[in-house]
């Protein structure tokens, strides 16, 4: 098979298609899906190729995300979209006090394998209820998955692991990958294992975990760091929920110092779990200050330019770095 | 209709529900219950009106359900004791109780919460071409809840094989019904969505039966939604400690006349005598005790049980074959 | 009713939403828009027959409801391009336009989102014993969310002084409502809850003002809530980038003969000339663009400005006089 | 005034009753809050002496937070009940992309005065869908606040603080702290600031930073701690968010030790994001383990046994103090 430029939205197209058309007991629910493609164009015409299985519903988030529950409780995989991440509010009782629970609170017998697929993040200016990337809001709700691709390949593969998990996977897509394009090989059907982080630039320096946007955020600071003589390890976590710590303990205990880079505050965040996990299992190692750069804690503002302010960047990484080395 | 069954199914329920009132009283349960005393016509009517393949999605009120779909009172007694020879390993309890092999997808915790998933499940039926039907029981408190509009909307627009059937015993938890809706039924509400709907007399099991039977061969044959509003009363508190200050004790005591035990003896006298109901009660009776007896000698949950789980794992066989 | 006030209300919203849509194909704004044009008739109708103090909560579709109550459109312009001299120092944008001044509680970013909040404004004034109204914007997309249901059922049982406004263009996004609706009308929705509606066309701003006036009227009156459903169309597509492949050109074709503006111009000239029209015409776009270019030689916000006021203060002074 | 017995129940319906009282744009609106008194006895007969403003309402959780939302900012300051915190879900939509957003997105035109007051927390025995301490799904909403009192006098002084708020207050009121009896003066009217945490214990081995109920189980360890020769530091934050940092910081700067008791999921949880900023702000000074205290990672089961082995007790927080010092 050979390497094409390919974009993160046609990988995931790709691997909806994929699943739809290899498991007749696979659903595709969402708003929209149909003519429209979804809000991002993802689904194309997917509901084409699967008339009876690519379902458009009434914007009824909540209990659509419950018909998928149904669904999977009676022999279905289920993939559903919300149609920007902030309209997960609305689903969060079907996820947390139902999907999540499943498979434990019923003793075993039965799993619910869903995915909610879900467009995120900001800096388009759309303002504080389309703009949020929330993946830290499940952090705490044992049962379901987190994953957060940023690579096209891993679009790819981590979705279609996310739909022969068991349980079920919040997979948040942001919005500004899915017109990234790259040299990628998508194997007809190639899962990308969950819980494995992937080292995406190694370095002595300093160690740099991401995920989602902020990876490509990050990867626009490395050259700009490495102007300024210092050699970053770039970790993108790829599944934040298994959170893969060992990959990150071993850079750490290397370099020595942490940033955590997310788009979702960093009060309760993402960073805050990896910067304890770290804490707790290579103390030792540290020697640079823990640095966590994210979004502030305010709601994301309409205005592009005030957006700008709220929001980690390029730069606010590069002084995160530069901060934890300055100790 | 076998009257005899129906009645051994009833007694079973309101034996069961007595005794897990007199473990509360005692302190023997933890959590909370909610007791289906005086209801017990609902369940053994709708659910004896359907097939072994039917779905069933009920309610933090679901002994009955329970009980009348087929399961065994033990383990539903070990379930409540928070043993691990409960259907749930005794992880669900009483308000997440879940039956895969009866078609059970469980009594719900959340209020309204399991009316999607029902939608859900009757999905599942029409996109496999089964013929069997999807219940959803719900009281006519949840009945305001969002899930309550937007999972009859869609039953109705995929024209599901869906039966919702409103158990409105008037009250939710203090809340009378009145208070909280314009109208006293819950009926109305269907016809928004073009799903047809009967008010019946909930305490009649013979009636429900019935109704049940033909609105379920129609929705059996593809004829859509069906929503019946059955009228009832919980004869016991809302919960374990329920002082009762928002109904009075007249209400109470006019609505045991209809309790729907008498109403089934006297059917029964028809056919059996007097003697043999006392017996058949003893019998029952004796077997409540007997499975409460067996399960409280159960095994509690050991710390591994306890700590995993939380997560499906891949070659984990799941009886509905959605591996 | 002042017609002519209200036809330059109309041209107003629709010059204001046409230079939006050119802002946006020339990419000098960021983030979506949704416009109304199509819409101005339910805008300044029910507007135009409400009271300065009656409360107003909008949706994502919401300029045309906005300028209907009396904002400055530079500042509109000025919130739409993020400065700080917008409403919301541009936080807010397009769908999350709050103007208290004007009583105007926001249009919405979230689908069914503001139908709680005007129940919650409608408690306000009922408590306070004020004889003024809220209400309450929507699309009959917004119908399919359980917020209507529950919003519907507490305005009813409360009997708050709400007049809900469904604005049916028949699609939500690219979703007919055909398709996950049962019944075209939403109005039927509100029998459920005894809530009296009426079915207008709301392509006839004069209808929509009768109609509002009448019923505004009984509402402040202790009348409780009612329903309008305003049958309309949106002539552009969803938001900024919408191929419109759900719906032909020849239905888009035959609502545009029933665009509201020409028919207020057909009565307009009956008492002024086609040429005082036009002079009309020139001068509200001239003033929409001056809007404009007083707005875009704005001030963005400053850092500080885009990190401060997640928290109110306690000594911050609130205009409803909330402290 | 006094001091006298007095329950956290008491308590909090003495704060209702205060806030009802002195102020007539006050509103309380719930489930069952009149003749049950709410599913917890708190408010009793409060819909007697208010009876326009105890208003029960029908079960439509999602919709009576907008309720509140729309007179908050129509000139009510509200409090609202949620029966069980579980079903704050219900409720995520009005919370996070409504009331958490409303001063900021509307630049500052108005505020949302509302409290949401919630019972939490497990040892009953009631399941999974009764059962959760989920103050950690807030932490990352800018807008709001989080308050979990452990004690009888802060249970009536943060309500009231939280009431005269301009902002939403979560408000969490731990199950099992209702019966918690107490000599309290309940000066009327008087406020505990928000944002402040109080050192219940001092003590130079080990700081302990917990809340709500962890704080009672606590309580329960020092005294076998300090038969053990351990002098522990006891700190009760209170308030979540906003977080008092520095009176953590203060006393591991001087313990050298860290341990965190929380009733929510260690992943993702208040201990993280304490102990991040511990390490942020004094790491120089850490000297023995930073151990976090917590349920396990798992729905909470019905059965009280099985419910055991998963929620932190007296027992897993002198294991974490052990811990902790065994670096
Ligand atoms: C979302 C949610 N809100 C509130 C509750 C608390 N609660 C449990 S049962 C109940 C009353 C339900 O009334 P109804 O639906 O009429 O059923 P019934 O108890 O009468 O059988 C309430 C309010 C809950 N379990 N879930
Ligand atoms: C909770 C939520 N779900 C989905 C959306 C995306 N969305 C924005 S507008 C819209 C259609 C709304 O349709 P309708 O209520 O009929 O209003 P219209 O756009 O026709 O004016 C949708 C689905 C949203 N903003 N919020
Ligand atoms: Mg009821
Ligand atoms: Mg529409």
């Amino acid at each position: 098979m050979r390497k094409e430029k390919i974009s993160y939205r046609k990988a995931i197209y790709k691997a909806l298609d994929y699943a739809l058309g290899s498991d007749e007991k696979t659903v595709f629910l969402g708003e929209d899906i149909s003519a429209y493609g979804g809000a991002f164009g993802v689904s194309a015409d997917l509901y084409k190729k699967y008339p009876t299985r690519v379902i458009s519903t009434p914007i009824s988030e909540g209990s659509f995300t419950g018909v998928a529950v149904g669904l999977s409780m009676t022999g279905y995989r289920v993939i559903t979209e919300i149609m920007f991440m902030d309209f997960m509010t609305l689903a969060m009782d079907q996820i947390i006090n139902h999907a999540a629970n499943i498979h434990y609170m019923y003793g075993g017998q039965i799993a619910c394998p869903i995915v909610v697929r879900t467009p995120a993040g900001g800096y388009r200016g759309y303002g504080p209820s389309h703009s949020k990337a929330m993946e830290n809001l499940f952090m705490s709700i044992p049962g379901v998955k987190i994953v957060a691709p940023s690579s096209v390949e891993d679009a790819y593969g981590c979705f279609l692991s996310a739909v022969y998990d068991n349980n079920p996977v919040i997979f948040v897509e942001h919005k500004l990958l899915y017109n990234l394009e790259e040299e990628a090989e998508l194997q007809s059907g190639k899962q990308v294992p969950l819980g494995k982080a992937r080292v995406i630039k190694e370095g002595g320096d300093v160690t740099i975990v991401s995920h989602s946007y902020g990876v490509a955020l990050a990867k626009e600071a490395l050259a700009d760091l490495e102007a300024d003589g210092i050699d970053a390890e770039l970790i993108d976590l790829r599944s934040i929920k298994p959170l893969d710590i060992e990959t990150v303990i071993e850079s750490v205990s290397k370099t020595g110092r942490l940033v955590t880079v997310e788009e979702g505050s960093i009060f309760g965040g993402v960073g805050a779990e990896v910067a304890c996990q770290v804490i707790e299992n290579c103390l030792q190692y540290i020697d640079g200050r823990i640095v966590r750069v994210g979004k502030a804690d305010v709601p994301i503002p309409a205005s592009l330019t005030a957006e700008r302010f709220v929001l980690p960047s390029k730069g606010s990484i590069i002084e995160g770095v530069k901060k934890s080395l300055s100790w | 209709m076998d009257i005899l069954e129906f009645y051994k199914k009833a007694l079973t329920i309101r034996f069961f529900e007595e005794k897990v009132d007199w473990l509360f009283s005692r302190g023997l349960l933890g959590g909370t219950t909610h007791l289906c005393i005086g209801q017990e016509a609902t369940a053994v009517g709708v659910v004896g009106a359907l097939r072994q393949d039917d779905y069933i999605v009920s309610t933090h009120r679901g002994h009955g359900h329970l009980i009348a779909k087929g399961a065994d009172i033990t383990k539903i007694f070990s379930e409540l004791l928070g043993k691990r020879e409960g259907y749930c390993k005794g992880r669900g309890g009483t308000q997440h109780l879940c039956v895969m092999e009866l078609n059970f997808l469980g009594t719900n915790g959340i209020t309204g919460g399991g009316l999607p998933i029902a939608a859900g499940a009757a999905l599942s039926i029409k996109l496999s071409g089964e013929d069997r039907i999807a219940v959803c029981f719900f009281g006519e408190g949840a009945s305001n809840q969002g899930t309550f509009h937007e999972s009859l909307n869609m039953a109705s627009i995929w024209n599901l094989p869906i039966l919702f059937v409103c158990e409105n015993n008037m009250y939710a938890m203090s809340t009378r019904f009145s208070d909280i809706s314009k109208f006293d039924d819950v009926a109305l509400r269907a016809a928004s969505f073009g799903i047809p709907s009967v008010i019946i007399d909930g305490m009649d099991a013979g009636r429900v039966f019935e109704n049940t039977k033909k609105i379920a061969e129609k929705i059996r044959q593809g004829g859509g939604p069906a929503l019946i509003e059955a009228k009832t009363y919980r004869f016991c508190g809302h919960s374990k400690s329920d002082a009762r200050l928002y109904r009075t004790r007249e209400e109470e005591a006019a609505w045991k006349q209809k309790d729907p035990l008498p109403k089934m003896e006297l059917k029964l006298l028809e056919v059996i005598s007097q003697g043999e109901i006392e017996v058949i009660k003893r019998s029952i009776k004796a077997s409540v005790d007997d499975a409460y007896e067996v399960a409280v000698a159960g095994e509690d949950p050991g710390v591994e049980e306890a700590l995993e789980g939380a997560y499906a794992q891949r070659e984990d066989l799941l009886p509905q074959g959605n591996i």
